[in-house]
Parts: C-alpha cells; structure tokens; sequence
C-alpha cells in the first residue's frame, strides 16, 4: 500500500515484482497505466507538463488508496503518478491491485482511477503540434465515473 | 488572520504568483467570501475568479466546500478542476 | 490482437513493451495476470497441472479476444495461457488490452478473462499438501461472471 | 462413420484413454446419442458419463450442446467444464 508521485518513469514489470514477487496469497493482479497520446479532442499534441500540489497530492492518492482497501479486500496497491514534462507515448500514471480474486482486482483498479481523477490535485497543461498551449479541461465523464462509486 | 494562500495552474498563472500572504478582513469567514474579498484586489484576480463556481479549494491541504470556515486554517489554495490520472 | 498457449513463464513489462511501447495512439493499458494461490477453498495446495485441447484451446481463444475487439475499440491485445505444471507463485495467465480511454481498456480485460473461464478448454488439476490429487471444480460464480456480457 | 473422440481431463482418467477411433452405429445422430452409446461399452464409460449435464462436447473444436448433429464430424471431444484462467 503506497503512493509516489516523480518526475522519472515507472517500470511496470519490476513494480508488479516488488508488489507480488514470491507471494503465494496473490491470485490476481491488475494493472493500470496511462500513457500520453499524440492527440486530445482531434488536436495535435506535442507535450505536456503536469504540475501537482506538494503536501497535498501525495496525502489525497493514499486516502484514495485507503478507501480501495476499505472496500474492497486488496492485498496489495500501488498509485504512481508522474509529474513535470512529458511527451506523446511516456507514461503519465500506474496503478496495481492485488488481491486473492479477479472480481476485487479489477474493481478496485477502476476505483483508483476514477477516483484519482476527480480528486488527486494534477493538473496538465497541453503544448499543440502548432506550438500553442492551453490547459486540458476536466471532464465530465470523469466526473459521472467516479460518482458511480458513491451508491455503491 | 494572515494565511498562506497558494495557486495553482491556470488560476496561479492569471494572478501571476503562486503563493502570497494574506490578512483577511475579519469579516471573512468562508472560503466563498474569501474569493469575493480576493476578487476586489484587482483586475488579475478578478480575472481568475470570474466563475467562483469553477475555481476549487483546499483548506490545509483537504478540499472544502466554498461554505467551508477559514478560521484556524494556515493554508488555503485556489485551483482548477483536477485533471490528472 | 494474438494469443499464445505455452509451458513457459512470461514477462509482464516485456509483453506490454512489445505491444505498446513507442506508439502514441494508446491512453489506457489494463493487465491482468492470475496466479497461483497456495490454498483453495480453504485446502493448501501443493503444485497444479493444466491441460488443454491442442488445435481447439488456441482458437478458442482467438474467438474470445476477436469478440472483446468486436465490442471495444481497442488498438492491442493479448492473452498468454500457461500449460504443464505449476507451483504456488506462479503466473497461469496474462491478459493485455490497449484503448484510447480507460473504460474500453478496462471492460475488455475483465470480459476477456470471465469468458476465458467458461469458454477456453483447460483444466486444472491440484496437488494438495496432504499429497492427493483432485480436479478443480468450475465456480458457479465464473458462469454469472460471463453471462453479464450477454445482455450488454 | 469413424470418428476421431477425444477425451479430458477426469473424463480421461475415468475412460482411461486419451483418443480412440469409434464407428458410432447409423442411429447416433447426436451427441447426447453418442454419449448413451459409449456408455453402454464398459463400466469405464459408464463411470465418465454418469452425470452427462456435466461432460461438455465439441464438435471439430468448436462447442456445441447435446443435441448437435454428428453427421460430417471428423473429431468429437468429451471434457468437464473448463477451468482455466
């Protein structure tokens, strides 16, 4: 159960083996990484910088994580989230859930997420191909994902 | 009440800094009202609170409501919709 | 889009660099890997041994993974079963689906894997720790789990 | 009509062969006919499909229920259902 939030790249493999390596209580683990694309709403994009609340961000990921394993019965979590510039094809965020079955696994994958998105203080700020900047709007959709978690 | 108040992404690079110190009116008791207050000490704040519904806030680093109390707080920050993940 | 049956390990962070690693076109890619517990059903388990149909496991699989890529936009996908004899630790299976957005990659990988568990030919056969042997009995669960994408 | 017949897991060890060649006689249209025909060959067969909900079939690699037509089949496979994953 931990949270890092860096400037440098994670490396999926050697998380999953830090997380799960040599456990035999583990019978799935999901993963989740989220990579930058080249383009956003049919726009171009060349770069992109991430910037986060110091002090904060890194207290709200683990109360998202806390909440994950409140609800759902995790052996194991991990929210890495970069920070800084990025380019089209680097990895932004990773998340890894663990647990005896699938069904938590998964379930607690998508909570992170969309969690994270709706509450963990990043905000990005796209460079286009045609060298304007502009900040990326919150989405909606977001939004309406991580509210499906409250009823539940 | 000086406060640390700190701004981040579009609404830091409206006002043009990222953090201040501020002595809030003693008639300021929430974050709305701190908004309003803020909105009156310039064109550039005016300018990145034009849609207080849009602008989100922290109170010592946990989100709050614009009904939330500032009192007791040491750091308020002003900030857009989150937009990581 | 490919599947593979095999005795051998396999190398998550491999894997997903094979699939995904330099292009720009994908936002979400969701893993899924299972393995194996050292107990089941409250037995301690020893050692398993999983055996398949050759010439109908392989594209039985390819069904199940043409089907997720009928239903979601996905860019890639893979699903790597393993075969032979395995022990507590070990990974059985890895599933791998890459989509612009998050929710396409998600429900692709957990359809993937409920309709893996009741379509793919492969059976499981445990050691226990007492030293006797039994097959695994299919979950009533795995069918509910499947049968959720048939309305949808 | 010989047909390949392929069996599974404990329907295998129950049978005690992995493959053998069978001439099912001209009235086995089914494979729910199939399945009572090879029960009447030995204990052995009768012990595999005591309870035949459970033995699932393929036809030529693909799955099928029990009342699929054998006709034209080259290959038939007997397993319990699946557990992989």
């Amino acid at each position: 159960m931990s949270v890092r939030v860096q400037q440098e790249d994670f490396d999926l493999g050697a998380e999953v083996r830090r997380l799960a390596g040599g456990r035999s209580d583990i019978g799935a683990i999901v993963t989740f990484t989220g990579v930058m694309r080249g383009d956003n709403d049919g726009r171009a994009v060349a770069g992109m910088t991430l910037e986060y609340y110091p002090g904060m961000t890194e207290p709200e990921l683990a109360r998202v994580e806390a909440e994950a394993c409140n609800r759902w019965p995790l052996q194991a979590s991990l929210i890495v989230h970069r920070v800084g510039t990025l380019k089209p094809g680097d990895n932004i965020v990773l998340v890894i859930t663990a647990s005896a079955h699938r069904q938590a696994a998964f379930a607690a994958a998508e909570f992170l997420m969309d969690y994270l998105k709706t509450r963990a203080p990043f905000w990005k700020k796209e460079s286009g191909a045609d060298g304007t900047q502009r900040w990326v709007d919150a989405r909606e959709g977001d939004e309406q994902a991580a509210s499906r978690w409250r009823a539940g | 009440m000086a406060v640390t108040v700190l701004y981040f992404a579009w609404v830091r690079e409206k006002i043009g800094k990222s953090e201040e110190r501020v002595e809030f009116p003693a008639g300021v008791k929430t974050v709305a009202e701190a908004v309003a207050w803020l909105k009156t000490r310039g064109p550039e704040y005016a300018d990145a609170f034009a849609r207080p519904d849009v602008v989100r806030a922290a109170l010592d680093r946990t989100h709050v409501k614009p009904d939330a109390k500032i009192a007791g707080a040491s750091e308020i920050a002003f900030f857009p919709p989150v937009t990581g993940g």
